[in-house]
C-alpha cells in the first residue's frame, strides 16, 4: 500500500494526562482522511506531532514508507507536511504575503526581502487553486476564510504534499465551506493528500475517503467513508447513540419580548451595517437569524447587548425601551448573551470557573454585600451550575483556561441561562463543540424556550439555524429581508435569500 | 499540587533571597572585603539595637505604600512607574496641610494623612483618564508626571510655602505622627506612627482586591478588559480607579515623610527613589499585599544595614542595591529554582 | 570671639538642661587627649570635588596634626539618600564622637534634631544655620568670593555679556547669583549677566544645552553653581575650544579650584574659580572644640577675612596681572568694608542703583 | 530665525543622541516580545565601560579613545543584557520584574565598581571624549549645510543613521520579518519554523548593545565622567520614546528628537525678552507637559508588539 503518512502507535502524555493512547493513523496519497472524535480526544495533539511542534513518548512515523524523526516544524516542512491550524497561525498586522513567507523569504543581493518575487509565486499559487486572496491585504483586515486560505498558501508555498486541516470549517459560513470543499478538491487532483479534523459528520460523508475515530486518547478504528453513515460515526466517536434532529414540540409564542423598530447601527469605521432593521422576538419561540458572516449579525447583537451605540431606530425589552442604555443596564433588564467569541468576551480565562459563574451578578446579592463578596455563595451556585450543565472541570477552582472549549461553552451557557433572563441571545453557541455538546446545548435551548423565554440564535450553520428555530429571519446587508418557517423552506432557498437574491420577492411573501 | 504549589511560594523566596546574599559574599571576596564582617555590620546596621530598629522600620514604612501603589495598579494590568510623583505630591500636600492649618489633632492630623492620599490620587488620575479615554500608554505619561511633580513642588515650596526658602518651617505637633514615646524606646529613631498606616493599608489592599466587588473588577479588567465589558463593568471607571488608589497609596508614602519622619518638605534636587524602589517591592511582592508588606521589610533591612557596612567594614553601600538586584532576578526567574526544587526532589525519592 | 563664645555658652544653659551642657564641657575638656571628630556627607559624596570633599580634606589634616587616622579618631559617614543623613548622624553619636560635623544645608533638619537630643555631643552644620547650644553654624560668604570672581568676570569678556549657570534655584545659589552680578556690574555697570537654572546639580545634559545657548548668544564667560550640572558647562566650553583654539571662551568653577576640570589639550577653559574653604573652617571648629572652646550656638561666617574664600589664580595665562590686581583692589575694598556684597536679589538691586 | 534653528538643531542633536540609540535598542528588544525596563540600567553600563575604559586605555588609543570606548561599551552592554534574555526568555520570568532588577544591577555594579577602583564616588573627568566637529562636503550644502552639518558630534548622526538601518533591517529583511513576527504571535513563527529564543536573544542583546552604546555616548559627549548621578532618568525617557514612536525606530527617533526640541525650546526660551516673563517653573515642566498634549492631542493610542511581555512557553497557549 503506499501510504503518504504512517502514524503508528502514538502515545503522548501531558503532565496529568495521556492525550494519545496508542494511536494509528494511515494515510493514503490522494485521499482526505477524516480525523474524527469528541472535543479534548486528541486530534489536535496527534497532529501537532505530526507536524513537530510536540514530541511523542512512544511510536513511529512514517513519510512515504520512510521512517522519521519530526523535532520541529522545519523538518515537518522539508517533509513536505503542511498544517492548517484550529486556531490561526497568522501575524494580524503583517500582509498576506508577509504571512506566507515568513521563515523562508526570497532574498535579493543586499539583504533586502523580495516581496515582488514572492508576491508573483503567490498569486500564481492563488490562481492555480483558486483561492482567490489579495497577496497585499492586511491579515487583521480580511475575512476569517481568507485567513484560512492563507494558511493553506502558507502550505503551499512551502511545498507542501501533505496537509493537515484542523477544523477548517469551524470557523467558516456555508459559503465559505462550499468554496473551501472545492478546494482541497483541487489540492487532491494536484496530487496530495489531506488529513481533515471535523466535528460535521456531513462533510466527512461528502468529501472524505476514509475517516479514523479516537475516543478519548484511544484508536478506535478506520473506516471507509463508502461503508459508513452518520449514525455510525456518530455512535463509533461519543461511544453511544447521537440524536441528530432535535426533537421538540411546536412553539407556543405569546407576548412580544424584543422588538427593534427602525434600526440603524455604524461600526467603527462610521459605516452603516444595520440598515433600518425591523425584528420581532416573543417568548416561547426560538428565532434564528440566518445570513453570511458580515452583513450585520454581529453589529445588532452589539446593538441589543449595548455594547455598540445605536444610531437611530429603537429595541424594546417587554415594552420597556432599551436602546442606548449601558451594558449592565441592559442585562438587568433581562438580556443574557453568549457571546460568539468566548475567550475574548465571554470569559476571564485567569479567573477561575467559580468567579466567572457570577460575572455579570457579583455585585448583587446573594454573592455579595454592601460591596463585599461572599465567596461561599459564589462557589456554591458554581458548583450547582456545574453539576447541571454538565461541564467537566476538576473543580470550581480551576481556571477557566484550563477547560476544553466545549467545556468552557457549557459553562457560559449555564452563567446565562440560569440567570432566566426574558431574552437569550445565543452567537454561534456550538461553534468548534462536538455533536455530543452540540445536543446538548441544542436541547438546553430548547428546554429554555418552553419556559417561556425569548430567544435569539444567530449561527452560520444552516442546519443549527433549520433544527433549532421556530421562526427565521433572514439577515442580508443590514435589513431582515425575510421571515420563514423552517419547517416551509428547504436550505437552499434560505441560502438563495442569504445571498440577497429575490430580495423584494421574499420581502413581500413574508411580510 | 496545591500543596507544592504553597510550600514554592514560600521556598522560592527564601532561596532568592538565600542565592543574593551568598552572590554578594561572593562580590565581597572578590573585591577584597570580608564577607562575614561585612555582613556583621549589616545586621548591626539593621537590628544592632533599638535605634537601627526603629529606622529600620521607619525606613519600610514608605516603601510598604509605594510597594502597594504600583502593586495595586499591576493587578489592573497597568504600571504605575509614577509612584515616585505621587510621593512628592503627597509629601506636599500632607506637609501643606499639617503647616497651614490649626485644629486638634483627632481632626488635623487625618487631614493632613488624607491630603496626601488625595494628592497622590490625582497624581494618578490623569494617567488613569488618559489611558482610559485615549488609550495613551500610562508609562510615558507617569514618567512625565515624575518630572512635573519635582519641578512643580519645588516651585512651590520655594514661592507659596516659604520665601525663597529650600525647607518648609516644621508642620504642627497636632498633624503629626511622630511619638516621642516611640521615639525614647529607641533611643531617638525617627520611627512613627506610620508603620501602623502602612500596615493598615496593606490590609486594605488585600481587603479591596480579594474580598470586595471592586477588586473583583479591578481583577477582572486586567485580565480581560473585553470580557469585562460585555458584563457590563465599566472598564475606563476601573482603569480610573485602579491608579487613583494606587496613587493614593504612594501619595500616603509621601505623607508618612513628610507627617512621620521629616515634619518638613525641602526642595529635591532629585527623586526620592521611593517610587522607583516601590516597583522593586511590589514585584519582589509578587504584587500582593502580604508579599509586599515582606518585601518592604526586606527592602528597608537590606538599605538601613547598609550604612553601616562603609564604616564597620569598608563595604561600599552599593552591595546591598546589587543583593537587592540578584534577589529580584532569582525570584524573576522562579521557573528555574522550582525546576531545580523538582529535580531534587524526583531525585531524593 | 572667645569672650563671646562663652557667654552664648552660659546664656544657653538656660534653654537647655543644666546638666547636659555641663557635662557636655566637661567631656570636652576632659577628654581632649582624645576628642573624636566625624563628618556625614551630603547625597554628593566624600569625594564630590567639592565641599564634602573640601570638608573630608580638612578633617584628615586636622588628624594628622593630632596622629588621628581614619575610623580612629577621626571618620566619615556617606549618605546615599535624604534618609541616610540621620542614621549616620546618629552613629557617630553612638560611637561617642566629640564633634559631628553636617555637610551642605541638606542636613540642617537632622543636625537640628540630632543637636535638641543629644546635648552631651557637639555638631556643626556646613552651608546652613541652627540653633543649639551644642551646634554650631559654619556658613561662607560666597557672595564676597562670587563678587570677585564677577570682577574677573568682566574684566576678561570682550562682548560684555556673562552668564550664570544655577543648580537648584535657592536662598544658598542666589548668594552665588547676587554676588557675582554686583561683582560684574561693579566693574562695567553696561554688562549683560544671563541667569538660568538647571533645576538640578546632577544634570549635565541640562548644564550643556545651557552652556551652549549661553555662548552661542554672544557671552563668554559662564560662572556656574550647579554641581554636577557644571560638567556640562565644562564640557560645551571644552567642545568650542577645540574646534576653535583662537576663540576665548571661559568657565568660572565653583567651591573648589576646578583647573583640571578645564584642561583642553594646551588650553584651559577655567578663567577662575570661586574657592570656599571648607576645610579651613573645618579644621577652626575642631580645633576649638579640642580646646574646649567650642562655639556652641554661634554663626561662624568665613569670608574672605577668615581666609574660608579665595580665588583660583591657577590658570595664569587666563588671569593676567591686570584681572588679578584688580581683583585684589575690590577684595580689598570688601575688606575695608568700603563695598558691602549683596547676598540676595534685593540687596542686588540697592546696589546696582548704588552704582 | 536662522540664527534661532542654528543654535536650536544642534542642542537638540546632541541631546537626543542618546537618547534615540537607547531607544533604537528598546525597540529591537519590544519588537521581539521582551519588554525591557532596563534600558536605564543598560545606559548605566555603557556610562560607565566608557568612561573606564576611556580613562585606562587613553595612553594605548590616544585619539581613537573614545571610539573604542563606545564600541567595548557596546559590547559589555550586550553582554549585561543577556542577564536580562536568559531571565526573561529561558526562564520565562517577569520581564519587567527583570527590567528593574537590571536597573538596580548595573546602578550598583557601577558605583560599587567606581568606589573600589578609584577609591570614590565618582571618576575623574576623561581626557578624550567626542567633540563636535562641521561634516566634510555636506557643510557647504547652502542653508542646510550650516543648519546640520557644522559643530555636530558624529554620534548624533551616528544615532540617525543607525535610526534608519533599524527601520531598514525591521522593515525590510528576513531578519527584521522574523523578529517582528516572534514579537506579535510566537507560536506562528515558531511554526513556521523560526527559532523563536534565538531571535528574542539577538533582540535583547541588541538593546543591550545600543543602550550601552546610548550610555556611552552620553558619558563622553555630555557628562564626561562617570558617578552616581551620571544617569538618572535618560533611560526611562528612552523608554518613553519607544512608545510614543509606536515601537517603531523612525517613531522613536522622532520621539526622541521631540524630547530634545522640548528641552532646548525650554532653555532658549528662558533667554528670549518676551518669554522671559514666563515663571521658570513653566519652562521647566514644558518639554514633559508638551508629551503628554502631544500624546493626548494627536498621537494617541499606541498598541503594543501582540506578544510584548509574554514569555513563550512551547506548547502552551
Ligand atoms: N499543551 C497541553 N498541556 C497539557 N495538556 C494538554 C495540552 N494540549 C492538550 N492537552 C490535553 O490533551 C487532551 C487532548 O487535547 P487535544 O487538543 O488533542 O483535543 P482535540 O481532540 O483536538 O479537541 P478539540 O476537538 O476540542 O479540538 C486534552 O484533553 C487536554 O487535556
Ligand atoms: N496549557 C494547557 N494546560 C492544560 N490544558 C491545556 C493547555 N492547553 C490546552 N489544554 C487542553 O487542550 C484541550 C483541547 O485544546 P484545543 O486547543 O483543542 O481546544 P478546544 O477544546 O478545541 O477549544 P476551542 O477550539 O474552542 O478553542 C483542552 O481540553 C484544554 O484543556
Ligand atoms: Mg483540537
Ligand atoms: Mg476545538
Amino acid at each position: 500500500m503506499d501510504y503518504a503518512i504512517e502514524m503508528l502507535n502514538i502515545r503522548k502524555e501531558f503532565p496529568g494526562i495521556v492525550a494519545n493512547d496508542n494511536i494509528t493513523i494511515q494515510l493514503k496519497k490522494g485521499e482526505i482522511h477524516a480525523l474524527l472524535g469528541e472535543n479534548g480526544a486528541g486530534k489536535s495533539t496527534l497532529m501537532n506531532v505530526l507536524f513537530g511542534l510536540y514530541q511523542p513518548e512512544k511510536g513511529e512515523i512514517r513519510v512515504n514508507g520512510k521512517t522519521v524523526k519530526i523535532t520541529n516544524p522545519n523538518i515537518a516542512n522539508d517533509l513536505g507536511i503542511g498544517m492548517v491550524h484550529q486556531h490561526f497561525m497568522l501575524v494580524e498586522p503583517f500582509t498576506v504575503t508577509q504571512n506566507i513567507i515568513l521563515g523562508s523569504e526570497p532574498k535579493n543581493k543586499f539583504g533586502k526581502i523580495d516581496i515582488a518575487t514572492a508576491r508573483k509565486e503567490i498569486q500564481e499559487l492563488s490562481d492555480r487553486y483558486g483561492l482567490k486572496v489579495n497577496p497585499d491585504a492586511k491579515i487583521s483586515e480580511i475575512s476569517v476564510g481568507m485567513q484560512q486560505r492563507v494558511e493553506i498558501l502558507k502550505t503551499l508555498y512551502r511545498g507542501a504534499e501533505v496537509l493537515i486541516f484542523d477544523e477548517p470549517t469551524a470557523v467558516l459560513t456555508p459559503q465559505e465551506i462550499n468554496e473551501l470543499i472545492e478546494i482541497m478538491r483541487a489540492l487532491i487532483n494536484e496530487g496530495k493528500s489531506i488529513i481533515l479534523i471535523t466535528h460535521k459528520l456531513k462533510e466527512i460523508m461528502e468529501v472524505c475517503d476514509r475517516c479514523t475515530v479516537i475516543r478519548k486518547g484511544k484508536g478506535i478504528g478506520t473506516v471507509d467513508v463508502s461503508e459508513t453513515n452518520t449514525n455510525e460515526l456518530a455512535s463509533l466517536m461519543v461511544g453511544r447513540e447521537v440524536n441528530f434532529k432535535t426533537e421538540k414540540i411546536a412553539a407556543m409564542p405569546e407576548d412580544t419580548v424584543l422588538s427593534i423598530q427602525d434600526l440603524y447601527v455604524r461600526d467603527a469605521r462610521k459605516v452603516d451595517l444595520v440598515k433600518g432593521l425591523n425584528l420581532e422576538v416573543r417568548s416561547g419561540e426560538i428565532v434564528g437569524i440566518a445570513g453570511v458572516d458580515g452583513n450585520g449579525q454581529s453589529e445588532l447583537v452589539e446593538a441589543i447587548t449595548g455594547l455598540t451605540k445605536v444610531k437611530s431606530g429603537s429595541i424594546k425589552l417587554s415594552g420597556k425601551d432599551i436602546t442606548n442604555l449601558s451594558p449592565r443596564k441592559i442585562t438587568e433588564s433581562g438580556v443574557g448573551h453568549i457571546p460568539q467569541d468566548r475567550h475574548k468576551y465571554g470569559l476571564v480565562l485567569d479567573y477561575s470557573i467559580g468567579e466567572n459563574i457570577v460575572l455579570q451578578t457579583y455585585y448583587q446579592k446573594p454573592y455579595s454585600k454592601a460591596k463585599v463578596l461572599s465567596y461561599k455563595e459564589i462557589f456554591d451556585k458554581a458548583k450547582q451550575i456545574i453539576e447541571e450543565y454538565d461541564v467537566r472541570t476538576p473543580s470550581v477552582y480551576t481556571k477557566a483556561r484550563a477547560l476544553s472549549g466545549g467545556n468552557q461553552q457549557k459553562a457560559i451557557i449555564g452563567r446565562e441561562v440560569d440567570r432566566s433572563p426574558q431574552l437569550l441571545i445565543a452567537t454561534q453557541p456550538t461553534r468548534g463543540l462536538d455533536v455530543g455538546a452540540i445536543e446538548f446545548i441544542h436541547k438546553k435551548l430548547i428546554e429554555e424556550r418552553d419556559k417561556g423565554r425569548a430567544i435569539l440564535l444567530v449561527s452560520f450553520e444552516l442546519d443549527e439555524i433549520m433544527n433549532v428555530s421556530d421562526r427565521i429571519a433572514v439577515m442580508f446587508d443590514g435589513k431582515v429581508v425575510a421571515n420563514v418557517k423552517p419547517e416551509e423552506t428547504t436550505e437552499q432557498e434560505l441560502g438563495l435569500l442569504m445571498a440577497g437574491s429575490q430580495v423584494n420577492k421574499a420581502g413581500e411573501t413574508s411580510r | 499540587m496545591t500543596s507544592n504549589n504553597k510550600l514554592f511560594g514560600v521556598l522560592v523566596p527564601v532561596i532568592s533571597v538565600i542565592i543574593g546574599l551568598l552572590a554578594g559574599a561572593v562580590i565581597m571576596l572578590l573585591s577584597g572585603h570580608n564577607p562575614v564582617e561585612g555582613y556583621a555590620a549589616l545586621w548591626a546596621g539593621a537590628f544592632g539595637d533599638s535605634y537601627t530598629i526603629g529606622e529600620t522600620i521607619r525606613r519600610t514604612t514608605p516603601l510598604i505604600l509605594t510597594g502597594l501603589a504600583v502593586a495595586f495598579a499591576f493587578k489592573t494590568g497597568l504600571f504605575n512607574i509614577g509612584a515616585e510623583g505621587q510621593v512628592i505630591v503627597g509629601w506636599l500636600a500632607a506637609v501643606w496641610v499639617g503647616l497651614a492649618i490649626d485644629a486638634p489633632m483627632i481632626i488635623h492630623l487625618p487631614l493632613a494623612i488624607l491630603a496626601g492620599a488625595a494628592a497622590g490620587g490625582l497624581w494618578g488620575f490623569l494617567p488613569g483618564l488618559l489611558k482610559a479615554k485615549l488609550g495613551v500608554h500610562e508609562v510615558i505619561i507617569t514618567i512625565m508626571m515624575n518630572y512635573i511633580a519635582l519641578f512643580v513642588t519645588n516651585e512651590i515650596i520655594r514661592n507659596v510655602l516659604t520665601e525663597q526658602e529650600t525647607t518648609t518651617g516644621t508642620i504642627a505637633d497636632t498633624a503629626s505622627l511622630a511619638s516621642d514615646w516611640l521615639q525614647s524606646i529607641t533611643f531617638y529613631s525617627r520611627v512613627h506612627y506610620g508603620i501602623l498606616i502602612a500596615l493598615f493599608a496593606a490590609f486594605i489592599m488585600w481587603f479591596i482586591i480579594e474580598r470586595t466587588t471592586y477588586g473583583y473588577e479591578l481583577k477582572s479588567v486586567g485580565f480581560n478588559s473585553h470580557a469585562s465589558n460585555y458584563a457590563g463593568m465599566n472598564v475606563s471607571k476601573n482603569i480610573i480607579l485602579s491608579m487613583v488608589i494606587g496613587g493614593a497609596f504612594a501619595g500616603l508614602a509621601g505623607a508618612m515623610e513628610g507627617l512621620g519622619t521629616y515634619g518638613t518638605i525641602s526642595v529635591m534636587s532629585g527623586f526620592t527613589n521611593l517610587g522607583f524602589d516601590g516597583i522593586a517591592v511590589a514585584l519582589l511582592g509578587s504584587n500582593n499585599a502580604f508579599g509586599v508588606v515582606l518585601a518592604g521589610l526586606l527592602f528597608g533591612v537590606l538599605k538601613e544595614g547598609a550604612g553601616e557596612m562603609p564604616t564597620a567594614a569598608g563595604v561600599p553601600t552599593e552591595l546591598v542595591d546589587i543583593i537587592i538586584a540578584l534577589i529580584i532576578f532569582f525570584v524573576a526567574s522562579s521557573y528555574i529554582i522550582r525546576w531545580a526544587l523538582l529535580r531534587f526532589k524526583k531525585e531524593g525519592k | 570671639e572667645e569672650e563671646n563664645t562663652e557667654n552664648t555658652d552660659t546664656e544657653s544653659t538656660d534653654t537647655g538642661t543644666e546638666e547636659n551642657s555641663e557635662e557636655a564641657a566637661e567631656d570636652g575638656e576632659a577628654a581632649a587627649g582624645d576628642y573624636k571628630v566625624a563628618m556625614v556627607t551630603d547625597i554628593g559624596g566624600v569625594d564630590d570635588k567639592s565641599f564634602n570633599q573640601s570638608a573630608w580634606e580638612g578633617i584628615q589634616a586636622w588628624g594628622e596634626e593630632q596622629g588621628l587616622s581614619q575610623g580612629n579618631g577621626i571618620d566619615y559617614a556617606q549618605s546615599n539618600e535624604k534618609a541616610d543623613y540621620m542614621p549616620n548622624i546618629t552613629r557617630f553619636v553612638r560611637d561617642e564622637y566629640n564633634l559631628i560635623f553636617g555637610i551642605g544645608f541638606e542636613l540642617k533638619e537632622d543636625i537640628q534634631t540630632a543637636a535638641n537630643q543629644y546635648a552631651d555631643t557637639n555638631f556643626a552644620i556646613v552651608d546652613d544655620v541652627v540653633e543649639a547650644p551644642n551646634a554650631v553654624s559654619i556658613t561662607f560668604k560666597e557672595h564676597q568670593g562670587s563678587f570677585l570672581v564677577g570682577v574677573a568676570a568682566a574684566m576678561k569678556t570682550t562682548t560684555n555679556k556673562i552668564g550664570f549657570v544655577g543648580g537648584v534655584d535657592s536662598p544658598l545659589i542666589k548668594k552665588f547669583e547676587s554676588g557675582f552680578i554686583a561683582g560684574a556690574k561693579s566693574v562695567n555697570p553696561d554688562i549683560e549677566v544671563d541667569v538660568q537654572y538647571a533645576e538640578s546639580f546632577a544634570d549635565a545634559a541640562k548644564g550643556k544645552l545651557i552652556a551652549t545657548n549661553m555662548y552661542d548668544s554672544g557671552i563668554d564667560v559662564i560662572y556656574h553653581a550647579s554641581g554636577a550640572t557644571g560638567n556640562g558647562v565644562f564640557n560645551q566650553a571644552k567642545d568650542i575650544k577645540q574646534n576653535d583654539p583662537e576663540r576665548e571662551i571661559w568657565v568660572i568653577g565653583v567651591d573648589r579650584d576646578q583647573h583640571e576640570e578645564g584642561a583642553i589639550n594646551d588650553h584651559n577653559v577655567t578663567l577662575t574659580s570661586m574657592v570656599k574653604r571648607v576645610d579651613v573652617a573645618v579644621q577652626d571648629v575642631a580645633n576649638r572644640g579640642l580646646n574646649g572652646e567650642f562655639p556652641g550656638g554661634e554663626l561662624l561666617e568665613y569670608g574672605i577675612e577668615e581666609n574660608g574664600i579665595t580665588f583660583a589664580t591657577t590658570n595664569e595665562e587666563a588671569m593676567t596681572e591686570e584681572i588679578i590686581s584688580t581683583v585684589e583692589e575690590w577684595q580689598e575694598k570688601i575688606l575695608n568694608g568700603e563695598v558691602e556684597v549683596p547676598q540676595t536679589i534685593e540687596e542686588l538691586e540697592a546696589y546696582e542703583e548704588s552704582l | 530665525m536662522f540664527e534661532a534653528l542654528q543654535s536650536i538643531i544642534p542642542t537638540v542633536l546632541f541631546y537626543s543622541a542618546p537618547l534615540i540609540l537607547t531607544a533604537l535598542g528598546g525597540v529591537f528588544s519590544e519588537r521581539s516580545g521582551v519588554v525591557n525596563i532596563g534600558l536605564e540600567g543598560l545606559m548605566v553600563i555603557g556610562a560607565f565601560v566608557g568612561i573606564v575604559f576611556n580613562l585606562t586605555f587613553v595612553d594605548v588609543f590616544g585619539a581613537w579613545t573614545p571610539w573604542v570606548s563606545i564600541v567595548v561599551a557596546m559590547a559589555v552592554g550586550a553582554i549585561f543584557s543577556l542577564i536580562h534574555a536568559v531571565a526573561s526568555i529561558t526562564f520565562y520570568a517577569n520581564q519587567v520584574v527583570s527590567g528593574v532588577a537590571i536597573n538596580m544591577l548595573a546602578l550598583g555594579i557601577g558605583v560599587y565598581l567606581t568606589k573600589v577602583w578609584y577609591g570614590k564616588g565618582q571618576t575623574d573627568m576623561v581626557e578624550r571624549p567626542f567633540y563636535t566637529t562641521d561634516i566634510p562636503v555636506l557643510e557647504h550644502i547652502p542653508f542646510l549645510g550650516p543648519l546640520f552639518f557644522e559643530g555636530i558630534y558624529v554620534t548624533s548622526y551616528i544615532a540617525i543613521i543607525l535610526a534608519f538601518v533599524a527601520w531598514y533591517v525591521l522593515y525590510k529583511t528576513p531578519f527584521g520579518l522574523r523578529l517582528r513576527a516572534v514579537g506579535e504571535h510566537p507560536m506562528a513563527a515558531d511554526t513556521n519554523g523560526i527559532k523563536v529564543e534565538r531571535m528574542r536573544y539577538i533582540a535583547v542583546l541588541l538593546s543591550g548593545a545600543l543602550g550601552g552604546l546610548g550610555g556611552a555616548v552620553f558619558a563622553l559627549t555630555i557628562a564626561s565622567n562617570f558617578s552616581h548621578a551620571t544617569i538618572v532618568g535618560q533611560g526611562f525617557m528612552a523608554l518613553a520614546a519607544v512608545i510614543f514612536g509606536k515601537w517603531h525606530p523612525l517613531g522613536a527617533m522622532g520621539a526622541a528628537l521631540f524630547f530634545g526640541l522640548a528641552q532646548s525650546l525650554s532653555v532658549v526660551s528662558a533667554g528670549i525678552p518676551v518669554l522671559a516673563d514666563i515663571p521658570q517653573v513653566i519652562l521647566l515642566i514644558a518639554p514633559y507637559l508638551l508629551t503628554i498634549l502631544a500624546l493626548a492631542g494627536f498621537i494617541g493610542r499606541a498598541d503594543a508588539p501582540r506578544a510584548n511581555g509574554v514569555p513563550y512557553i512551547k506548547g502552551s497557549r
